[in-house]
């Protein structure tokens, strides 16, 4: 094999893996854009918030120590414990329960019935309050996240392949990051758990019926606000396995909540209701902006990816314009 | 309210003015309208019945250019008319309401009605951006047409009021003023009176005659009441499961066997 | 809404007839939030650190105290006109905003307004010509310095012959990032290197294309000049695919602790310029702990002491001071001016005997500023990164960059902004 | 009790039309605009042109324009900051190009141009509906930011990809460069925003606002109507445009002076613009103005108040700043979704019935 068609493959695999990544974050949009017809733009902050809150109770800080020394003049930073991490993502999870059973008792409850736009409107809101009230909770310094997820190029993949490529040329073996390859069985668990909990469980079954349509749920008794509550704690468990994806590569910092602009052109592709065209969606976007870097990137100067991936999904649309597993719209008069 | 044979026969409905020749229509091989042709005369009221899912509306939505049908010739004033956009055939006169109100519901009575003067009006991007001078002269002249109609439907005290606060009758009744708005030579409406109480059917239906009598527009109708469509049309034609089953005066229908059928259910052979 | 702009207007009127005069003002454009909030945080810690112990230890700058007023620009450059304009008429003496996009605001509307600026190591490079830029003044180097100075330390580890190696520019999409690259394109042409640039797009969290492309085409060297998240991910993924870490430089930007912990272990050997001395080593720390942390007047929460950044920002302070006793030596008065704050600037003499006064012996490179050159004469260092103890240190001494190269460059540029800015040369004596 | 409107007797349907249907409301408007241009410019200093007025002024034009866009038409875009983009290079690119042209027209040329650039990214709309027009505007912003920073003709070839806005004066005042002051810059864009408003107004008044509305509210209704939607919608993509690029010509040339593309027209920018006419009030052009000052007053307000009022450190006092606009932003929506204009207005009819509560 030509090493040309060796990097192209690698190229296309690394694609499939960033993709993977992407559809972590795209997951958590289509959750609650299906159950209650959100486009949730406080997403990424969740992501960040999450990821925050585990790095935190992971290492016992003190929630809102900055703002406690200032006021008091107190110099109380860390309860000086380093909790395992399986605890910490626990207790982390109960507070994004917690944020879920907040954000329904505070802003949804109220909003129930608005137009899309203005609930869109609510999510960036909430979005802003989000960024002030993680960073006051537990500051906005960089912070190392560890809960052992291996990282690094796989060297067995690379000693594997090395040997592929044609006699004499120089070729160095196939690169994936090991972070990839759990981030791949981590979407695919998710899935996989997701899908079982939507088709066995009492409470699947209610989550299916309200995203297929609101009134009749409603008619059969379905709590519409309870299903919210877990919805929005599903997502914020979703926001927070990307954030502990994306966070081991970057550090938990500001940037991270940034992500979820890597999920939107993933979602117009997939379409904002499919989770299997979320998964979809990311891997031709993952693949699509990676090809187009390595093979017109170089020559138009670069830097493509972040446009590329939109001009893509634009495409796309214009020929489906309701992504690509998302309802087929009929227009009735 | 009586309107019979002899009152309809005083207006002049001797010219054709649209006739569909031999319509098929199929959504994914699903047949919606299957070879159907009849025409209307200048001035008449012209009912299409028919059981539910006959294709009532979707004859309307050719029409009015909504949907092109497979097969079949479109006739309007004399000539076959080429396949046209919607908005194009709004400005050669035809002008429609709704089986589900179509009102712009973000906007007032004033509003909707006047936004059914569109093509009567010209003024471009500058004018309009000046306002004064020609695109104030068109606004308010067009404006007197609709106080007119808005008189004429009785409808004068919810001028400023959002369409959506309304009724559901005063809603038909807009859109019947946004369309009369247009002025057009030929009116559809589809189910105008559906859901509403009798006295509201009433008034409704002396509308639709008023129209039809002091504007001398054609119009086609889509109506469950039977009542209604035998008191105010002039002739009736009947669709069931896509194809014609009849076509005549009233009393011709009402007399026709495989109209009684269709009401009555009688299965297909 | 009108009722709430009445009340902030009189708020504002409060606000602004409130700054007593007596102070010496030094704004501190600072980001504590954002996208660079991380890279922020350390260096506005030092810079308000430094003040306090002017203050406190030494009872101001001759006598007369310090007054620091911290503005949050969150790197928004809308937010830092605002920071700006809120804080000029205050007596303001020196801008330093750290972000090359509000430095290019200010060069226009300070130079109005006559009051200096100091971008130390960012900012626009031919500021360096003080016959163009009167009021503009980067000291003690700046970006083209940086990239001559990664060149030289490659020409060292080649005893001088680099011909025919590969060089990869790792930068950020925008005009911070952009700055190395004319003056790397002739450093190839003058030593016959092969240059290739690789850009990364705001944020940079996804840097997979580019750093297959390394893997690909092998550069012997990859230089870096990020900022933010991108420094994170690129040390990252650059160890991640094993490329030597010593042949990897970053710019002093991408040069912290900050940037380099996420890595972990991998990131042992890392190199990165830089400008100044690191660690907590030399006297002044000790009277920083006495003074600010221990008396509880540290600016954040006392853990950034002798990181790169925070000194950074401590020292950004301290050529402030130095600045601002020239200009009060010059002109005979205490309370000085703006405008004799900026002749103080021009004046600047670091000397090795003036550092070791302060506390801070060997700290930066010796250098002077004068009236055609704003920026000193380019002295930078290179360190490392060890993983294991977690500490940078110095792995080179000062030395200077390459001058033929970068002051025609420095000549050209500033002649094309004060032809399109209708500016006259001023005369130096 | 003061505010009536009986005894104002509408006498022709020109009355009736008028922008300030009330006696009062038209006062308050004369008295609003006697003091934006004859008392403000004798107060203003540089503080308040460049920390409120002038962002104000300049993202109430923006405002407006993706008010027609989205408020009026229907047509979400986050492409805001992208056209803002195209408005500031065509401006820089007309200024440096033909040095004795008139500021005023440049900016209205730039606008011009990013007219036609908007029309072109306007074409998907004719298939793309809601959110996923919304996102896919996205790509506009995306490219268009990268092309600026790429393609070094933009920046006529300058190191760093800055471009820095030359002098240029009208009547003899400076309105660009550093040398201009507060007033002539403020009453610039004071002039140009009025304009533009009541442009805007007419606009949206008339036939093609009616168009506009239809497509927006019920676009198969309006087609049978007759409003063609292919033109509807481009020509609100291009108006809209307009608007925006003189947006981003002003905020290039007379508020900031110098850009980097990415940083002061990237997402973030389009964001701001779309949350300003949301809270202010979708389809009002009062809800834009409103929606600006909301969230450029609010933010220096707050901060005013907390880091030179309360003395707490910057940090906090951003934090806090976040957290109270999140709150406010949830807490308007919840009181009346249809933004802060449509709280201005529910707010008037009970005055006007006041102290009668029917």
């Amino acid at each position: 094999m030509s090493p040309e068609f060796l990097y192209t493959l690698e190229v296309i695999l690394n694609g499939l893996m960033a993709g993977v990544m992407y559809s972590l974050v795209a997951l958590g949009f289509v959750l609650i854009f299906k159950a209650s017809g959100i486009f949730n733009y406080a997403q990424g902050v969740m992501a960040l918030f999450a990821a925050m809150t585990l790095v935190g109770i992971q290492n016992g800080q003190v929630p809102f120590s900055h703002l406690i020394n200032a006021v008091f003049g107190t110099h109380i930073h860390g309860f000086g414990w380093t909790l395992p991490a399986f605890v910490a993502i626990l207790l982390t999870l109960l507070v994004m329960i917690l944020f879920a059973y907040l954000v329904e008792r505070f802003v949804l409850k109220h909003l129930v019935n608005q137009d899309p736009i203005i609930l869109f409107m609510a999510t960036i809101g909430l979005a802003y309050f989000m960024e002030g009230f993680g960073d006051l909770m537990w500051g906005s310094e960089i912070k190392v996240l560890d809960v052992g997820v291996p990282q690094g190029a796989s060297f067995w993949l690379e000693d594997f392949t090395a040997g592929w490529a044609a006699e004499g040329s120089e070729y160095y073996g196939m690169y994936i990051d090991k972070l990839d390859l759990v981030a791949t069985v981590v979407a695919i668990a998710l899935v996989v758990s997701l899908t079982l909990f939507s088709q066995y469980t009492k409470t699947g079954r209610a989550l299916r019926a309200v995203a297929d349509d609101h009134q009749a749920a409603l008619s059969v008794g379905i709590s519409l606000r309870k299903i919210w509550v877990i919805v929005w704690a599903i997502a914020g468990f979703v926001a927070m396995v990307a954030g502990i994806m994306w966070g081991a590569k970057s550090g938990v910092q500001f940037s991270l909540s940034l992500i979820a602009l890597k999920a939107l052109p993933v979602l117009i592709l997939g379409g904002f209701t499919s989770i299997p065209g979320a998964i979809v969606g990311g891997l031709i976007i993952g693949v699509g902006e990676k090809l187009f870097e390595y093979s017109i990137g170089p020559m138009i100067g670069g830097a493509t990816e972040n446009w590329f991936a939109y001009v893509l999904a634009l495409v796309f649309l214009v020929f489906r314009p309701q992504g690509l597993f998302g309802e087929k719209i009929i227009e009735r008069v | 309210m009586n309107k019979g044979a002899a009152l309809s026969s005083g207006i002049d409905t001797g010219e054709e003015i649209l006739s569909v020749r031999n319509i098929s229509l199929s959504f994914g091989g699903v047949k919606a309208l299957t070879d159907i042709s009849f025409d209307l005369l200048k001035g008449e009221v012209r009912a299409i019945i028919g059981p539910n899912g006959a294709g009532k509306s979707s004859m309307l939505n050719v029409i009015n250019g909504f949907y092109h049908p497979q097969q079949g010739e479109v006739w309007y004033c004399g000539s076959k008319r080429k396949s046209l956009k919607p908005h194009q055939i709004a400005y050669q006169g035809i002008a429609r309401t709704f089986q589900n109100i179509a009102l712009f519901k973000g906007m007032s009575t004033l509003d909707n009605i006047m936004t059914g003067r569109f093509t009567h009006m010209r003024s471009n991007i500058v004018s309009q951006a000046f306002w004064r001078g020609p695109a104030e002269r068109e606004e308010i002249a067009n404006r007197e047409k609709v106080e007119d109609i808005i008189e004429f439907l009785e409808i004068q005290a919810i001028r400023k009021t959002p369409v959506g606060r309304l009724p559901y009758g005063l809603q038909k009744r807009v859109e019947l003023g946004r369309a009369l708005a247009a002025e057009p030579v030929l009116l559809l409406l589809d189910e105008p009176m559906a859901g509403m109480n009798i006295e509201e059917k009433e008034d409704m239906s002396r509308f639709i005659l008023d129209v039809q009598q002091e504007f001398g527009t054609t119009i086609a109708l889509i109506e469950h009441d039977m009542g209604v469509v035998m008191d105010i049309s002039d002739r009736v034609v009947v669709l069931d499961y896509g194809k014609k089953i009849g076509d005549g005066t009233p009393d011709e229908v009402r007399n026709n066997q495989a109209v009684i059928d269709a009401y009555l259910g009688v299965p297909h052979e | 809404m009108k009722s709430l702009t009445i009340a902030g207007m009189a708020l504002a009127m409060t606000v602004t007839s409130t700054a007593a005069m007596a102070d010496l003002v030094f704004p501190s454009l600072s980001y504590r939030t954002g996208p660079y909030a991380v890279n922020g945080i350390p260096y506005a810690d030092g810079y308000a650190d430094y003040f306090t112990l002017v203050n406190e230890r030494d009872g101001g700058v001759n006598g007369v105290m310090t007054k620091l007023i911290e503005c949050e620009t969150a790197y928004n450059t809308q937010k830092g006109v605002e920071c700006y304009e809120a804080t000029k008429g205050e007596g303001a003496l020196v801008y330093q905003p750290l972000s090359t996009g509000i430095t290019y605001q200010l060069i226009p509307k300070a130079t109005a307004a006559g009051i200096p600026v100091h971008s130390m190591g960012y900012g626009r490079t031919s500021a360096k010509n003080g016959k163009v830029f009167s009021h503009i003044f980067n000291y003690p180097v700046n970006y083209w310095d940086g990239a001559s100075h990664a060149v030289n330390h490659i020409l060292d580890l080649n005893s001088g012959d680099i011909k025919g190696k590969k060089v990869a520019l790792v930068y950020h999409n925008s005009a911070y990032g952009k700055e190395p690259i004319r003056t790397l394109e002739e450093l190839s042409k003058k030593h016959g290197f092969e240059f290739m640039q690789i850009p990364v797009d705001h944020p940079g969290q996804e840097q997979k294309s580019q750093w297959l492309q390394i893997r690909r085409t092998r550069p012997d060297y990859v230089f870096m000049w990020g900022w933010g998240v991108m420094n994170q991910v690129a040390i990252q993924e650059a160890a991640n695919i094993r490329f030597p870490m010593e042949n990897f430089i970053g710019v002093w930007w991408s040069g912290s602790e900050v940037d380099v912990t996420p890595a972990g272990a991998k990131a042992n050997g890392y190199k990165a310029l830089s400008f100044h001395a690191v660690g907590t080593e030399l006297p002044v720390f000790d009277d920083i702990q006495k003074y600010v942390v221990d008396a509880g007047k540290a600016a954040g929460a006392g853990d950034q002491i002798g990181t790169v950044l925070y000194n950074r920002g401590m020292y950004a302070a301290m050529l402030a001071v130095e600045a601002a006793k020239t200009a009060q030596e010059m002109h005979g008065t205490k309370e000085i001016t703006p405008a004799q704050m900026r002749d103080g600037m021009e004046a600047l003499e670091m000397t090795a005997d003036k550092m070791e006064s302060l506390g801070m012996g060997g700290f930066g490179p010796e250098f002077n500023v004068s009236c055609d050159n704003h920026g000193g004469p380019g002295l930078g260092a290179v360190q490392q990164w060890d993983a294991t103890t977690g500490t940078w240190s110095l792995i080179s001494a000062f030395a200077p960059s390459d001058s033929d190269v970068i002051l025609p460059l420095i000549t050209e540029d500033s002649a094309a902004f004060a032809k399109e800015s209708a500016i006259e040369e001023r005369e130096c004596a | 009790m003061f505010y009536r409107q009986a005894g104002d007797f509408k006498k022709s349907y020109r009355e009736d039309i008028q922008t300030f249907a009330l006696r009062q409301d038209r006062r308050a408007y004369y008295v609003l605009m006697a003091i934006a241009f004859l008392v403000v410019p004798f107060f203003i200093n540089d503080y308040w042109a460049s920390a409120v007025l002038l962002p104000f002024l300049i993202l109430s034009i923006a405002a407006l324009g993706l008010n027609i866009l989205t408020g009026y038409c229907g047509q979400v875009s986050l492409g805001t900051g992208g056209f803002m983009a195209v408005g500031a290079y065509a401006c820089y690119k007309i200024m440096t190009s033909f040095p004795d042209l008139n500021i005023m027209i440049v900016v209205l040329l730039a606008g011009l141009v990013t007219a036609l650039v908007g029309l072109v990214f306007g074409i998907p709309s004719l298939r793309i509906k809601g959110f996923y027009l919304a996102v896919a505007t996205l790509a506009a912003q995306f490219f268009l930011v990268w092309l600026f920073n790429k393609v070094p003709w933009f920046y006529n070839y300058s190191a760093s990809g800055q471009i820095n806005a030359p002098a240029r004066s009208m009547f003899g005042f400076n309105i660009t460069g550093a040398e201009a002051h507060a007033p002539a810059r403020y009453l610039f864009c004071l002039a140009l925003v009025v304009l533009l408003a009541w442009a805007a107004r007419n606009l949206t008044r008339g036939r093609m606002g009616r168009s506009w509305m239809a497509i927006r509210d019920m676009d198969i209704a309006a087609e049978i109507i007759g409003v063609d939607p292919l033109k509807t919608k481009l020509s609100a993509f291009a108006i809209s445009s307009f608007y925006i690029g003189v947006a981003g010509a002003l905020f290039f040339s007379v508020y900031l002076g110098a850009v980097e593309v990415g940083e002061v027209f990237g997402i973030n920018q389009s964001f701001l613009v779309l949350f300003m006419i949301i809270i202010g009030g979708l389809g009002s052009i009062m809800g834009s103005f409103i929606g600006a000052a909301f969230l450029i007053l609010v933010p220096v307000l707050l901060k005013n108040v907390m880091v030179n009022g309360f003395g707490w450190p910057t940090d906090i006092a951003a934090h806090i700043e976040f957290i109270l606009i999140g709150g406010l932003i949830m807490l308007f929506l919840i009181v009346e979704p249809h933004g802060l204009a449509q709280l201005w207005r529910i707010a008037k009819e009970k005055l006007l019935l006041w102290p009668f509560p029917h």
